[in-house]
């Protein structure tokens, strides 16, 4: 062909496609290589650091918000937000916490409820998930409001529906069963460790390898692309947020079980770490850009931050100052914001 | 175990670092360290969340520190942060807010939050000679404080039948919300004879809203904490009525329960650090 | 042959409004069974909406579509693919961070295995397949916005064909196209017609229409002028047809006084585009630069603009030595650049005609108080408009809702505004019909009269013929020649592209 | 001139283009006509709603959230996004409150500071802001990282700065010149309302009258097209944020000397509200559309709903639920969405 840009054949690589290479290398993994770089730092400033019990830590720590990042990864790739995620949460935290609570505990929400089975609670509280995504996603795709208020509206009123439904108060005192999602183990790795695993892995499949996955991308990439291909843009992006709230019903019995308790205040703020972790990670607002690796890894640099500072023995206040100005620099060294540019 | 420096390592979280209370406790605890001088303090700010306050635990107990101080976002949800401290066999201290469970190798340190809505509704209702409508600012919904002190209001309101709580919002801990609040209550004309929130900052924002229509002189204000600012109010004769809870008496004291205990020295399983009434008559006691 | 050939489609009666605008007013066109129909106009003439209203995009306030005799009524996209309707769209719709293989088979992608997953393999390889079976050498696994235009079109081409479709609508399939791939697509097209495919060819290209059409439908204004063969046809009828009179030049080169140099380039690089490239254009000379694409002409002069900052090499504008690193720079030197690509670095789509118009000339309306003089900014854009005849509902109407060309136009008339000194233009015609082509050609010869210096890149060999002083011709990067107007011809210009 | 469709001299409407003319204008309006359905169920439903008195109110209360909006409009209309306003709040409110405290106030940051003139602390305040507000925007249009992250650093640091700056304590005791800012009246109309809307209409004027203006549009409208048309996109975008930060310092201003206090905990979540306002007013996330006149009735939506629902005495919990519901409710309806869309 005479476009020589089509035949990049040859194989013999000059010294100055060499440094193109490696400039391309580096900003394809930059952000992954910010994070080798904070866990390197990390372990030389404290012993503590590398062990795999704080290894295990900071991923238990991370599961929420993690959680929570993964849906909402594959709502921004729609051109998406979802601010709603924290209120989600706790709302359901509540809801599955009244239905999983210790029969001989004497402040129990429904005094004559039998102990239900656990499943219960949990598919329960994947529903109420599932609804407050779908009525988010119906308000996206139907009215064609934008996300941002959308799910604005459902922050605030998810937030007063779980104050509402628990009174303002902590619903405590769960079963063991239930505990088990938040402070079980299974072969001594932690099961929110093992459950945040799972799902990094399902949603990667899902958008790699399904066809789900191509029309979340095609849909932020050119949503008149997407429609004018025959695809049903309003229904993918209503499963997409269906999705982006079981992801944070998830979180919700993940950390209500962790503390044994729901709680109508959890999560506060969850949202806006969740969407940093994906951002951090390389997912773009303008759609159509971003991985489910990025985001792990994004959530990840969240909670070796948290974890870090803290173990050094930062102040609070320096932390705070610390953690911003680490998350800035994180995402200018990742190079792959020319990529977003273009 | 203690380190090689023989120094003690004692790890405290706090739920809220922009709460004035709880620095004034961290201040104390702060002096009580130097005086004690082989003794490192660790404090983070768990944000109002208890989620991250067991992260912060968990991270202590990676530190190796030789006792905890939690001051818990939420009493009832302590208990797996109890579980935690238990599992790795480090004592924890609880500060100032009492966990629903104390099960062994865990301390309290405090008062209790309700008994400090109490002490509100019993001086108003003085006051008020049992008469009179009441208005409640609260703090951030869901949380400890703000449930109980609300509820200790209207424990004692329940005994007077010509009293009532007939407004209720939110000012979520600030100055600013809460004037807002006292603003639009005033507007809506209601003829209400006291204003109770529950800390002094919220208080602060009424008695500015009250002053702003001329009404400060027909309705109560009353709050919680008594902060200097709020302390000076009373001495300008602006602020009615506060109740001290003693960062001192709880911080340093929460300090020496967990440095005695990593010591191995045998502590009281509960300190009980009551509130106290401070009225124009004795706030001078308090500056 | 067509006379006995079944008629596939029929749309009747079809009409369609806008605020503001009534696109399309009563209007018909019928299709055979391995025809192909051009359907032409000026710009704004409807043709797009009812391609739109075919495919299920638009909805018709009246009328009616008959598909094989039955009364269809399409809803969405989805409804014309299932009853094999395929179309190329006027405005690229490529997803650019995706593959060529992912852009051809969305919404279609082949899935193996119990769980239904996206089967890779078989994508790559049925990709690798169809675009073999085009003859475009391209790796399917490679990003869209890797691509050149031309590539994205030609992607655009293959996806189209791979529905197998009945009727393919193809909107200006060709304008960024040369003509090595339009020949290419002609070849395909004859293909689709042995296979009994009709095909719905819009275009402004009159030479086109009468290579490869049968029939040929005329819109005017939104209304239903006639309906020929092609064969019974000439380009000049076609032409009054669709404007409504009779244009007689296309190409008037008003006579014009060629001055002292005014823009001279001294072995201007930039690494990996363009090397040593030198030439000096004075005033009152139309100077075009010809290549095929890739050649780097687009790089070049916008290298000279500042939008791209040059690897090495001197720029002189009226004698003097410039150092230009921003557009603004160049703006203040007195020159203007219509960029090649309107929808990337022309448009803001959701502001109005006058906001876009006006943009590149603010400085001029700003008074003493450092306000904007609102009255004279609406008056002077509306007359530039007016000017160069754009159609518009009115200057408040957000720029996407006008059709293509007007786009073209309400662009040029931001840099008239400017009264540059040097004028730089990038494919100038694409999408613009003939009456407005001719409109242009001829506001480039008034330039030039004026003592003005044009720099015309364009891929349409006519008009760089028809107009310039002289031609400069890049191959791979480098200028390989000037030629004058005399010396010129199409045989002249590829034997130096290609060598 | 020959071109029918520029002059569109027609004076005789059909039902049918009068039926669009009504649509159009409704759609134009339609956040207006929510804002006076929602004035009128109030005023009916509350007989001090629609009072002097009241209607100051509101405005003061919505002062701080709507200065912050007016700032962050004109960022969003440039495809940005501003999520440290609340927290440049903060750092402005302690910073500017330590140089206007009382003399005779015991416990005074600086204890020998003279009582400075009340320009220092309003143009140290300002500067702080101005500063803030430029880092943040020398991150975006220098690094090219999203504002997103840019400003979400920002929101971090600043509120660490505002707490080691006041070592979390409020900053009290103002000087009365001071207070005048946020307490202050002019012909018995609060200084605060006054200011917000001379604000309004030199940000009106800015947005309508001005290169800067014209600029902005274009910038979110094409950010390239505005580069080749001669814009120093970069600087305008410095500038804009630099806007923003000077509108954080004035509602820090105005927010500290109405409660006679500077506090590091201050104006937590208002850039949450500010956006929210913006968006109900009509500003898009996707650049190059927003208006300031759509933002200022966003923000009275805001105060009208706060106030209203406290005058009602709706129960603090039901409060967010509504609130969440007519926010939505409100968007929907206004059909200036379908102009958002196309
Ligand atoms: N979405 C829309 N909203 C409002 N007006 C529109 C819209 N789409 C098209 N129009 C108007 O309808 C008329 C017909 O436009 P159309 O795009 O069909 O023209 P066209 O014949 O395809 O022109 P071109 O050759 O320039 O592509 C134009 O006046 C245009 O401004
Ligand atoms: N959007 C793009 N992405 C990647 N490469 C591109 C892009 N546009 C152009 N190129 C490459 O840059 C080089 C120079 O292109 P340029 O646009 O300057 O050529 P041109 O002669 O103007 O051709 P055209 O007729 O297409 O405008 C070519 O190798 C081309 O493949
Ligand atoms: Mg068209
Ligand atoms: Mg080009």
């Amino acid at each position: 062909m005479s476009n020589p840009a089509l035949s990049t054949g040859g194989q013999h690589l000059s010294t100055d496609e060499k440094k193109v290479l490696i400039k391309s290398i580096i900003s394809k993994y930059g952000i992954y290589f910010v994070f080798l770089g904070l866990v390197l730092f990390m372990s030389i400033m404290h012993p503590a650091f590398l062990t795999v019990n704080n290894i295990l830590n900071i991923i238990r720590q991370v599961t929420s918000i993690g959680l929570i990042a993964l849906g909402v990864t594959i709502i921004i790739i729609t051109r998406g937000i979802d601010l709603s995620s924290g209120s989600v949460l706790a709302l359901v935290s509540v809801i599955a916490a009244s239905l999983a609570q210790n029969p001989d505990w004497g402040a129990r929400m429904y005094p004559a409820l039998p102990m239900l089975p656990i499943v219960v609670p949990i598919v329960v509280g994947l529903a109420i998930g599932a609804l407050c995504g779908g009525i988010n996603g119906f308000f996206v795709a139907k009215t064609g409001i934008p996300p941002f208020i959308a799910t604005l509206g459902m922050m605030i009123v998810a937030r007063g529906a779980a104050m509402i439904y628990s009174d303002g108060r902590p619903v405590s005192s769960l079963t063991p069963e239930y505990n088990f999602i938040g402070q079980g183990e299974i072969l001594g790795i932690p099961f929110p460790v093992i459950l945040f695993a799972i799902m990094a892995v399902l949603c990667y499949i899902l958008l790699n390898h399904t066809r789900f996955g191509k029309y979340v991308y095609a849909i932020g990439g050119n949503e008149q692309a997407a429609h004018v291909s025959g695809i049903n843009v309003g229904k993918y992006k209503i499963l997409v947020y269906i999705l982006g709230g079981v992801m944070s019903a998830l979180a919700a019995l993940v950390l209500s079980a962790r503390i044994s308790s729901g709680q109508p205040g959890l999560g506060n703020m969850f949202e806006l770490d969740a969407i940093a972790a994906a951002t951090i990670g390389g997912v773009s607002h303008s759609g159509g850009i971003g991985t489910i690796q990025g985001t792990v890894v994004g959530a990840l640099i969240i909670g070796v931050l948290n974890n870090g500072l803290d173990l050094l023995n930062v102040s609070a206040y320096w932390q705070m100052v610390i953690k911003g100005v680490i998350i800035v620099a994180a995402v200018v060294f990742d190079m792959r914001k020319n990529a977003r540019k273009s | 175990g203690q380190k090689d420096d023989g120094r003690i390592k004692i790890g405290a979280s706090f739920c809220a670092f922009n709460d004035t209370f709880q620095m004034y406790m961290k201040d104390a605890m702060d002096a009580k360290a130097a005086e004690l001088g082989d003794v490192d303090v660790v404090y983070t700010d768990g944000k109002e969340d208890i989620t991250i306050q067991l992260s912060q635990v968990e991270n202590f107990i990676a530190q190796g520190m030789d006792s905890m101080i939690v001051c818990p976002t939420n009493g009832d949800a302590a208990k797996s942060i109890s579980d935690a401290a238990i599992k790795a066999g480090i004592s924890i201290v609880y500060l100032n807010r009492m966990p629903t469970e104390l099960p062994d190798g865990t301390y309290y340190v405090g008062s209790d939050e309700r008994t400090a809505g109490q002490i509100q509704g019993k001086y108003i209702a003085e006051q008020l000679q049992g008469k009179g409508q009441v208005g409640v600012i609260m703090g951030i919904p869901g949380l400890d404080n703000t449930v109980k002190r609300t509820e200790g209001v209207k424990d004692i309101l329940k005994d007077h039948p010509e009293m009532a709580v007939t407004r209720e919002q939110t000012g979520r801990w600030m100055r600013d919300l809460g004037m807002s609040v006292a603003e639009n209550w005033i507007t809506s004309g209601d003829n209400m004879a006291a204003i109770i929130a529950n800390n002094d900052d919220m208080a602060l924002g009424a008695v500015a809203a009250l002053e702003a229509s001329n009404m400060k002189d027909n309705v109560l204000v009353m709050g919680i904490d008594a902060t200097p600012d709020a302390l000076a109010f009373m001495k300008d004769g602006r602020l009615d009525a506060t109740v001290f809870q003693d960062p001192v008496g709880q911080g340093a004291g929460s300090l020496m329960v967990a440095y005695n205990l990593a010591k191995k020295q045998p502590v009281e399983k509960e300190t009980w650090i009551p509130f106290e009434l401070v009225t124009p008559e004795n706030y001078k006691d308090y500056l | 042959m067509q006379a006995e050939a079944e008629v596939v489609l029929d749309m009747r009666g079809i009409s369609k409004s806008f605020p503001g605008v009534k696109a399309l007013d009563n209007v018909q066109l019928s299709l055979k069974k391995g025809s192909v129909m051009a359907l032409m106009g000026e710009n704004g003439a409807g043709k797009s909406t009812l391609m739109k209203i075919l495919f299920g995009m638009y909805s018709r306030d009246s009328g009616t579509i008959t598909l094989d005799g039955q009364d269809v009524q399409f809803d969405s996209a989805l409804d014309a693919l299932e009853n094999g309707v395929t179309m190329i769209h006027q405005e690229l719709a490529p997803i650019l961070h995706r593959s060529v293989a992912e852009n051809i088979w969305l919404g279609r992608e082949p899935v193996k295995g119990p769980l239904g997953l996206v089967d890779h393999d078989k994508m790559w390889a049925d990709s690798q397949n169809l675009l073999r079976s085009l003859d475009l050498d391209m790796d399917p696994k490679k990003r869209m916005c890797e691509l050149t235009v031309a590539q994205m079109q030609m992607v655009e081409i293959a996806k189209a064909i791979s529905y197998n479709a009945r009727i393919i609508i193809m909107d200006e399939p060709t304008s960024s196209l040369t003509d090595k791939e339009v020949k290419h697509l002609f070849e395909i097209i004859r293909r689709l017609k042995e296979e009994g495919v009709s095909i719905v060819y819009i275009s402004h290209k009159m030479d086109e229409i009468f290579q490869i059409c049968d029939e040929i439908t005329v819109f005017r204004d939104g209304q239903y002028i006639s309906c020929v063969y092609s064969r019974d046809t000439s380009q000049s009828e076609l032409i009054n047809m669709m404007v409504g009179r009779e244009l007689k030049d296309m190409f008037v080169r008003e006579s014009h006084h060629i001055g002292e140099p005014m823009l001279t380039v001294h072995k201007l690089t930039l690494e990996g585009k363009f090397h040593n490239v030198s030439f000096s254009v004075r005033k009152g000379e139309i100077f075009g630069i010809a290549g095929l694409v890739g050649a780097g002409r687009t790089e070049l002069i916008e290298t000279i603009f500042g939008v791209n900052q040059k690897s090495s090499g001197t720029i002189f504008v009226d004698g003097k030595e410039v150092d230009i690193p921003s557009p603004s720079t160049a703006i203040e030197h007195g020159m203007a650049l219509l960029t090649e690509d309107r929808r990337q670095t022309g448009l803001s789509l959701m502001l109005s005609v006058e906001d876009n118009g006006c943009i590149a000339n603010i400085d001029n309306y700003i008074n003493k108080f450092k306000l904007l003089d609102l009255v004279r900014l609406r008056k002077e854009t509306r007359e530039e408009c007016q000017k160069i005849r754009v159609k518009t509902p009115s200057m408040s109407t957000p720029i996407g809702n006008l059709s293509g060309g007007n786009q073209q136009k309400v662009l040029l008339a931001r840099w008239l505004l400017t009264q540059p000194e040097i004028l730089f233009l990038d494919e100038p015609t694409r999408g613009i019909d003939v009456g407005a082509k001719a409109e242009i050609y001829k506001l480039v010869s008034q330039l030039a009269a004026q003592g003005k210096t044009v720099i015309m890149v364009s891929s349409e060999m006519p008009e760089l013929l028809g107009l310039c002083d002289r031609i400069m011709v890049m191959h791979d990067g480098k200028a390989k020649g000037i030629l004058s107007h005399e010396e010129a011809s199409q045989e002249t210009i590829m034997d130096i592209a290609l060598n």
